[in-house]
């Protein structure tokens, strides 16, 4: 089979589901649109296993590595002969597995909402927007133009954009949807600059043909010539596309959005908000990871970040008590572990350990947390709250969510044998061979992780009894089954021999866990989950001695640091009042003022001379006679 | 032998016409022949019509007499202007006229300052010039005094009259000089003998001042506000436009012709005056309540821009002048006939009286619109090309940055322009002028404005057949 | 010896003429005053075209024809100027030119 | 020849319109009226497409030329390229909407469609003038029925707006009728020629496009909003009813940026070089000016107009950078701006007729009560955020992708200032379109305001289609315009 017919068929899909469901369906049949929207969903997914198992399998490898197909490559928008933005598909191992989780995890997630969406108002133009954001996110995976992939990322952004406020009648949804926008858009503008830099030097926007280029100019750009402001281009371009990619991926500090991002609904963060999106990031480094190679101090700063953010983004979420929220945070802290590993990539050696463990871990990453998040949704949508402190004890309640939750948690806390441990000792291997003090950041962090994991575990299904107001049962299969595929998933994923599939090259790259490297990351996070069972297994005072003993500290980390207050400063009173308002007033009293001021001053002085026709029939004579003298005078003098 | 002496009374057609209506309405008055008002308008207008007529016919070259009179082509058709604008005006009159005693006076008061202006259009000679200068200026004092009832009518006269013959106690005594330098009166010695030297400079100012008090440019103008306002509308509209044409018809004879080796110095005067004009006229605008005031400051901007173009290459120059007179007559007559009709009907005269006219009378209000933008130039009226030539021919000259200042002028005009039209359209307002009844010749005169003001424009065979009679002029 | 009288002295005695007119009309508060000084200016004027005539091209009446031209469009002039300033009389019962600044600015 | 009828139509129609007596014929015979302009303008460009084929080139084609003013050179020369072409469609659309947008309108109205077509007269002649009178002609008679539908129609301070508007204009037309003097008698062996084509071809001397070219530039730069010219738009645009609005942010700007292009293209090419740095150094100061201003407004139409700053400021951007890319931004821009300016200014309308507020605080949560028009709201607002897909992305990227190509630094950064406008942008349209539309819903003097009646419903849908062809198809644009710019001799690019 044509891959390029399947690709096509596959990004058409979701797209026509969500103009026949935003135009026509949309309002009046409103089950049906769900239902259509899934059915679609599943086909698309269908349809990307074909693909993966054709890529993977049927073509297999090509000289020992898998080789890169651009199937579609069409002309949308053309500026130069060179330069142009085309409707181009990329086909290689990162974009095949992006585009299993994508449509994977979607499915996931509309199969769910249909029943946990049910009796909204606008049930209907929900599911038109999931397909939106599958259409996007698909077609930003799969897009072979720097320029496209940029569209798609800003399709990306605004159904994340309509999905966050689709409660648009509660203020705070409005304002996090617009937060998230423009958060994004910020680094968005740092991406687009990147592009137009990159695509200047490389005289493409073709992904494959930059790369190209770029290698080939390499040391022709790093000379004097090609600085910009200071810096090399390449710098600088490479790091406007980090900014972008941080931005999407919540990276500090550019992370402030994805916390408040959590008033859409449930299952809308568990796609979005956990497993797609916000990795997008991070796919984009990848998808550039030979330009991003060849500037090492590019890549010390993604790893910094990455690690800073990890570690910062769980310090946090130690703190959080909206479920939510935690899990937010928690997504921030493993997005920096990806950048993280993407950042201490060992190019030197040639291993390129860090590009494979990033990949698998967002991989795995992907699976657990949309359980996570699923399972949140499934407990919210049971308790009608988000926050842990009004939870506890609802393990009999909802079995099966527990046991899926459970089984995430210890994922992502890195324990064996689940799929969080393989890739998170990727990362912290790739760390270890290459910066030493990111690699222990990396491993303080896990064991964090493990404890603000285990916290949210005991805090809803253990800690005290169940609350007699919590009466209402499991939600419907519908709800139960993505939990119970996912909870598969999250068990099994673990043991695929990624970098067989995935590596920087394309060449095969074992990733091999080692015993005595694992001791170490995995005690910790044992400690980290035991000390989170001492202190919320049961009801006790434990905890509020403790936040009473951190004192100050403990309410700074509770304020999330105080970010969003320095941005709210820095966005309202700097920017909309000093600049806005500044501005504003300029053009009113000073541009304007001008104008009218010259008008004003016009009629002054019409008014000043208005005595010279005084009325009076001999003073008339005499300006008459003077005027002759005058222009006499000026006449004679002149000649 | 007949046709011999009528082939050489041919070139007297248009003032001989005049002449004519003059004697049989004196002789009418002397008999006491009390005619209806209404018959004797009618007659009365068709032989202007014919007079405008007869400067179309017969006149495809030029005549001599006598070194004291000369018709040419574009003489012709400068008369033909003039007579038609009177007919116009006198259409425009109707009401005015229909119920004032001295209708007879009138008319014989009009038609001798309009032969005055054919005199002075087709003068060659100072003296024939002189005679047809004062004899379209003296009645016009007469006719300014035609409220007989308003005081402010006299007062008008009485400026008018004042201001008027000191003026022409100038222009004689540059005459005189003119005299004593050159030695002749004839146009075509003068020309010839003129050289540049302080006296005849000093006799061409005093000439040109004299000339510049009938087109009231500024500092000759102060008597246009007054008499204009005092005077009867048709009588301003008379003043505004038949009078200035003419005059200005003549100075572009003067100017390019008589006193062409004087060209250094009066390029240098008409500057300074066009610039002192248009700037004064504009501010005095700015803040008139009077309607005919207002339309008096607007005429002296107007003067001032016609000015620009005689700067400019003789033959594009007096095109140009000539053609926008043309435009004049007609935007000038939309909005002065609009007003006449207002102020016989109902005695209104302030532009705040104007509030809400729109509403009541959307005929009038569009005739007036369409008046108001032609004199701002604004397209698709005729003012547009008419301002557009002009500013075109004089930016030929070394001036251009002051015309560039002239232009932007424009937009200070524009203002007090719409300041009328935003009146016009006001939405609430309690003292709205009642629906007018439009007699028919008013009514027909409106439409032949508002065809001219259109069709003068955008046909542009007019500005061609106008530039083809300038070319044969020089 | 006998003294010549030159055209200068004439042009001087008309200029003088002349601006004692145009003195008389900037500060006669009287009408007809008024209308004397114009008369006044008129006459120097003609003054000086008789003298233009007869001292410098006397083989021509051009001067002496326009002096009579100007007199009777004086006379005109002031024919009509009376009957405005009589009409005025009327209302004011006076003669005065202040009685005439009515319409201004 | 079928040029001719571009300017036949509207005259007819406002003949048609002022010769009718019932009044409820009026509002069908200036539709049909301008639907029959829009298939004469469709019949034109076929016509252009097949001429142009054959030329294989962009060249302007379809020529009349009569002599006019003979004596002056004047002549009647009318034609189309391929940047005409889009912008003649532009105006048919733009029209066509705000007819129906003023379908109710009950006040003077035939006066009302009268002045509207006349306005699109002024603009079609405009597109596709040659001779540079003829330009000069159209663009003015463009100006005063914006003054008369501001001071008739209008609200607020509308006779200090519409004459503050009307005033500026035509401050600018002096100049530019200076300019049009200057190129007219310094032309090389004493011509005097007004045809631009023919002034492209003699190329004017060096120090002549220098004296001049400020002329036209301010000229033309006000129309466009030229910072610091701009100000009439604050002013100018929310006075105006809605299609008034619509035609003056959709149409009117956009005649000075086509007058920009051709001064830039074919009159003065070596002066554009000159003073380029100015024009980006403007541009890029307007882009991000205007941004900001509108990021305070707290009326709903002052935000659009000031946002109108802002996104000419893209055109004038592209013109400056003189890049064909860039230039062929520059005419999307164009394009792009007057749909979603229109649609913003379309929707704006309806809000404001049925909660009688334009004021953003005032309003909230408009989407339950009206959904079509918030839908229309919101796309005119993330095609002005530049959401790809629709028209604003794909021009900005142009002018984008075009600037850059200029390997100055300096316009390199002043191309970033730009982008950053996105930003702002975004804050803006978030702001308006998260207050007005979404939150709590309020209680308004209509106690239920209703949705888009279905004349609302036909403009909305017009414009939109219009956006979303320019955004997801912009190679059917990119046909016309690209060989038209191509056209040009390449000298005049750097």
């Amino acid at each position: 089979m044509n891959e390029g017919l399947i690709v096509t068929f596959l990004l058409c899909l979701p797209l026509s589901a969500f103009v026949v469901i935003r135009l026509f369906t949309g309002r009046r049949w409103q089950i049906f649109s769900g239902y259509l929207s899934t059915l679609v969903l599943a086909l698309t997914t269908f349809f990307a296993f074909i693909m993966a198992w054709q890529y993977f399998f049927v073509y297999g490898k090509m000289d020992g590595a898998y080789a890169l197909f651009v199937p579609i490559d069409m002309n949308w928008l053309v500026f130069t002969n060179d330069l142009s933005i085309n409707f181009s598909i990329i086909i290689d191992s990162i974009s095949v597995m992006m585009l299993l989780v994508v449509s994977f995890i979607s499915l996931m997630v509309h199969v769910f909402s249909l029943a946990y969406m049910k009796g909204e108002q606008r049930y209907g133009y929900y599911f038109a927007y999931l397909s939106l954001f599958t259409f996007a996110m698909l077609g930003l995976v799969l897009s072979g133009n720097l320029f496209e992939l940029f569209m798609f990322w800003e399709l990306v952004g605004i159904s994340s954009y309509l999905l966050i406020g689709f409660y648009y009648t509660k203020p705070s949804a409005v304002a996090a949807a617009k937060k998230a926008f423009l958060v994004t858009r910020f680094a968005d503008f740092g991406f687009l600059i990147g592009i137009l830099m990159l695509g200047g030097v490389a005289n493409n926007f073709d992904i494959v043909q930059m790369i190209r280029s770029i290698a080939q100019q390499q040391a022709l750009w790093e000379g004097a010539g090609t600085s910009f402001l200071g810096m090399s281009v390449l710098t600088w371009a490479c790091l406007l596309l980090f900014m972008g990619a941080a931005g999407k991926s919540a990276m500090f500090p550019l992370h402030i959005w994805l916390p408040d991002a959590m008033e859409g609904p449930t299952p809308v963060s568990a796609l979005i908000h956990a497993a797609t999106m916000v990795v997008a990031g991070v796919y984009l480094i990848a998808r550039f990871f030979p330009v991003f190679q060849m500037d090492a101090t590019v890549l010390y700063v993604i790893a910094i970040v990455g690690a800073g953010t990890a570690l910062f983004a769980a310090i946090i979420a130690c703190t959080q008590a909206d479920i939510k929220r935690v899990l937010a945070f928690s997504t921030i802290s493993q997005i920096g572990y990806m950048m993280l590993a993407l950042g201490v990539d060992d190019s030197l050696n040639g291993l390129h350990e860090g590009y494979t463990a990033a990949m698998f871990h967002l991989f795995t990453h992907a699976f657990f947390k949309s359980l996570l998040f699923l399972g949140a949704g499934a407990i919210i949508h049971t308790v009608h709250t988000n926050d842990m402190h009004e939870m506890g004890g609802l393990r009999k309640q909802m079995p099966v969510t527990h046991i899926s939750f459970l089984i995430a948690c210890l994922a992502i806390s890195g324990i064996p044998p689940f799929s969080g441990f393989f890739s998170k000792e990727a990362i912290l291997s790739a760390a270890y061979s290459n910066h030493k003090w990111l690699y222990a950041i990396g491993v303080v962090t896990a064991a964090i992780t493990a404890f603000y994991m285990f916290r949210l575990y005991f805090s809803i299904f253990w800690n005290k009894p169940l609350s007699p107001v919590f009466i209402k049962k499991e939600g419907s299969w519908l709800i139960r089954i993505p939990l119970i595929i996912l909870a598969v998933l999250v068990l099994i994923t673990g043991f695929i021999p990624f970098g067989n599939f995935i590596s920087a090259n394309g060449k095969p790259l074992p990733l091999e866990v080692h015993f005595g490297f694992s001791v170490i990351p995995v005690s910790l996070s044992v400690l980290g989950i035991f000390y989170a069972a001492v202190l919320y297994y049961q009801q006790n005072n434990l905890p509020a001695l403790l936040e009473k003993s951190f004192g100050w500290f403990y309410i700074t980390i509770r304020q999330k640091f105080y970010i969003d207050e320095v941005y709210l400063f820095i966005t309202h009173k700097i920017v909309f009042n000093v600049i806005g308002n500044t501005t504003a007033w300029i053009d009113k009293n000073i541009v304007d003022g001008l104008v009218n001021w010259s008008a004003g001053i016009t009629y002054q002085f019409s008014v000043l001379i208005k005595k010279v026709q005084s009325g009076k029939i001999q003073q008339y004579v005499l300006y008459f006679l003077l005027g002759v003298l005058c222009l006499l005078a000026v006449v004679l003098y002149n000649n | 032998m007949m046709h011999y002496y009528l082939h050489l009374l041919l070139p007297f057609k248009q003032e001989l016409l005049l002449l004519m209506a003059i004697f049989i309405l004196l002789l009418l008055q002397i008999f006491g022949k009390k005619l209806q008002q209404e018959w004797t308008m009618q007659w009365v207008n068709l032989l202007l019509l014919i007079t405008v007529l007869a400067g179309f016919w017969q006149v495809g070259y030029s005549t001599d007499v006598n070194a004291m009179f000369q018709l040419s082509p574009l003489n012709a058709f400068e008369k033909s202007v003039l007579a038609f604008a009177t007919y116009l005006i006198s259409l425009q009159a109707y009401n005015w006229l229909l119920h004032h005693e001295q209708i007879m006076e009138f008319y014989v008061l009009l038609f001798s300052s309009l032969l005055g202006m054919f005199c002075m259009i087709s003068a060659t000679n100072l003296l024939f010039f002189y005679v047809g200068l004062e004899l379209s200026t003296i009645p016009l004092a007469i006719l300014a005094n035609f409220h007989l009832q308003k005081k402010q009518s006299s007062e008008a006269a009485f400026k008018f009259i004042v201001a008027a013959s000191f003026a022409s106690a100038l222009l004689l005594l540059g005459i005189s000089f003119l005299y004593g330098s050159a030695g002749s009166i004839g146009f075509t010695e003068i020309a010839a003998h003129l050289i540049v030297n302080p006296f005849s400079i000093l006799a061409f100012v005093l000439f040109f001042t004299g000339l510049a008090f009938k087109i009231s440019i500024v500092p000759f103008h102060l008597w246009t506000a007054d008499v204009y306002q005092g005077s009867p509308v048709t009588v301003t509209a008379f003043l505004s436009v038949v009078s200035k044409a003419s005059v200005l018809f003549v100075s572009l004879n003067f100017l390019f012709s008589v006193f062409h080796s004087l060209e250094p110095v009066w390029h240098t005067m008409v500057l300074i005056l066009l610039l002192l004009t248009i700037v004064t006229g504009n501010l005095f605008a700015l803040r008139q309540q009077n309607f005919k005031r207002f339309m008096a400051f607007s005429s002296i901007t107007q003067i001032g821009f016609i000015l620009i173009a005689l700067l400019g290459q003789n033959i594009a120059g007096s095109a140009a002048v000539v053609y926008f007179m043309v435009v004049y007559v007609f935007s000038n007559l939309c909005v002065f006939g609009v007003i006449a009709l207002v102020a016989a009907t109902t005695g209104k005269e302030k532009i705040e009286d104007f509030k809400g006219f729109y509403q009541t009378n959307p005929f009038l209000a569009w005739v007036l619109l369409l008046g108001l933008f032609s004199l701002a130039g604004i397209p698709p009226t005729a003012g547009f090309f008419g301002k557009f030539f002009l500013l075109l021919s004089g930016a030929q000259s070394n001036y251009f940055g002051w015309i560039t200042f002239a232009a932007l002028n424009l937009v200070v005009s524009l203002y007090y322009y719409l300041r009328v039209v935003v009146v016009i359209f006001h939405r609430e307002s309690a003292a709205v002028i009642a629906p007018i009844q439009i007699p028919k010749p008013v009514q027909f005169s409106f439409f032949i404005c508002m065809a001219g003001v259109i069709i003068t424009g955008v046909g542009s065979w007019i500005y061609t057949y106008i530039y083809s009679l300038a070319a044969t002029a020089f | 010896m006998m003294q010549q009288i030159t055209l200068q002295h004439i042009l001087l005695l008309s200029t003088a003429l002349f601006f004692i007119g145009v003195f008389g009309l900037l500060t006669r508060r009287n009408m007809i005053a008024i209308l004397m000084s114009i008369e006044l200016m008129l006459n120097s004027v003609n003054i000086n075209f008789v003298a233009f005539n007869k001292y410098l091209y006397p083989e021509k009446l051009d001067g002496v024809f326009f002096f009579l031209f100007v007199i009777t469009v004086a006379a005109a002039e002031a024919a009509v100027a009376i009957a405005i300033i009589i009409h005025l009389y009327r209302y004011n019962k006076q003669i005065d030119v202040s009685e005439t600044e009515e319409m201004r600015y | 020849m079928i040029v001719n009828f571009l300017l036949i139509v509207p005259l007819l129609t406002v003949l048609t319109l002022l010769l009718v007596k019932n009044e409820q014929y009026i509002k069908p015979i200036a539709l049909v009226g301008s639907f029959v302009q829009l298939l004469v303008i469709i019949g034109t460009l076929i016509q252009y497409l097949g001429a142009a084929s054959l030329k294989n080139n962009g060249a302007m084609l379809l020529q009349t030329d009569v002599n006019w003013f003979a004596p002056l050179h004047i002549h009647y020369h009318i034609g189309v390229d391929g940047i005409s072409m889009v912008m003649l469609l532009l105006t048919a659309l733009i029209v066509i909407a705000a007819i129906l947008v003023s379908w109710k309108e009950a006040f003077l109205q035939k006066e009302f469609f009268i002045l509207l077509i006349l306005l699109s007269f002024g603009a079609y002649g405009f597109f596709i003038a040659i001779d540079l009178f003829l330009m000069f002609f159209f663009l003015e008679i463009a100006v005063v029925p914006k003054f008369l539908l501001i001071l008739i129609w209008g609200s607020g301070k509308k006779a200090y707006s519409a004459t503050k508007l009307v005033l500026m204009l035509i401050g600018a037309s002096a100049l530019l009728f200076m300019g049009i003097v200057g190129i007219y008698y310094n032309q090389p062996n004493g011509l005097q020629s007004l045809n631009m084509l023919q002034i492209a071809q003699m190329q004017l001397p060096y120090h002549v496009q220098l004296t001049f070219f400020p002329f036209l530039f301010i000229g033309f730069g006000v129309f466009t909003a030229l910072f610091p010219f701009h100000t009439w738009v604050p002013d100018g645009h929310p006075a105006a009813p809605t299609a008034g609005s619509m035609f003056l942010a959709g149409i009117s700007m956009k005649l000075g940026g086509y007058g920009l292009l051709r001064l830039v293209m074919l009159l003065m090419p070596a002066a554009a070089q000159f003073y380029a740095p100015y024009i980006i150094l403007l541009a890029a100061i307007g882009i991000l000016y205007g941004a900001f201003a509108t990021m305070v407004q707290k009326d709903l139409k002052y935000m659009n107009a000031y946002s109108s700053i802002s996104h000419c400021g893209f055109v004038l951007l592209g013109i400056g950078m003189l890049t064909p890319v860039a230039l062929t931004g520059a005419v999307l821009q164009m394009v792009s701006h007057g749909l979603m300016t229109a649609l913003f200014f379309a929707a704006i309308g309806m809000i404001y007729s049925r909660t009688h507020t334009r004021i953003i605080e005032e309003m909230g949560g408009l989407l339950v009560y009206m959904p079509f028009i918030s839908g229309v709201f919101i796309l005119a607002g993330l095609a002005s955020l530049g959401l790809p897909g629709l028209s604003g992305f794909t021009a900005e990227m142009t002018v984008l992708v075009g600037s850059w190509q200029q390997p100055v630094t300096a316009y390199r950064v002043a191309t970033i200032v730009a982008a950053a406008s996105i930003v702002i942008t975004a804050v803006y349209v978030l702001r308006a379109i998260g207050t007005v539309l979404m939150g709590k819903g309020k209680i308004y003097s209509d106690d239920t305001p209703t949705d888009a009646r279905w004349y609302e419903k036909w403009a909305g849908i017009i414009l939109v289609l219009g956006i979303l062809v320019v955004g997801i198809m912009p190679f059917l644009l990119l046909k016309l315009i690209s060989p038209s710019i191509l056209y040009l001799p390449q000298s005049i690019f750097k």
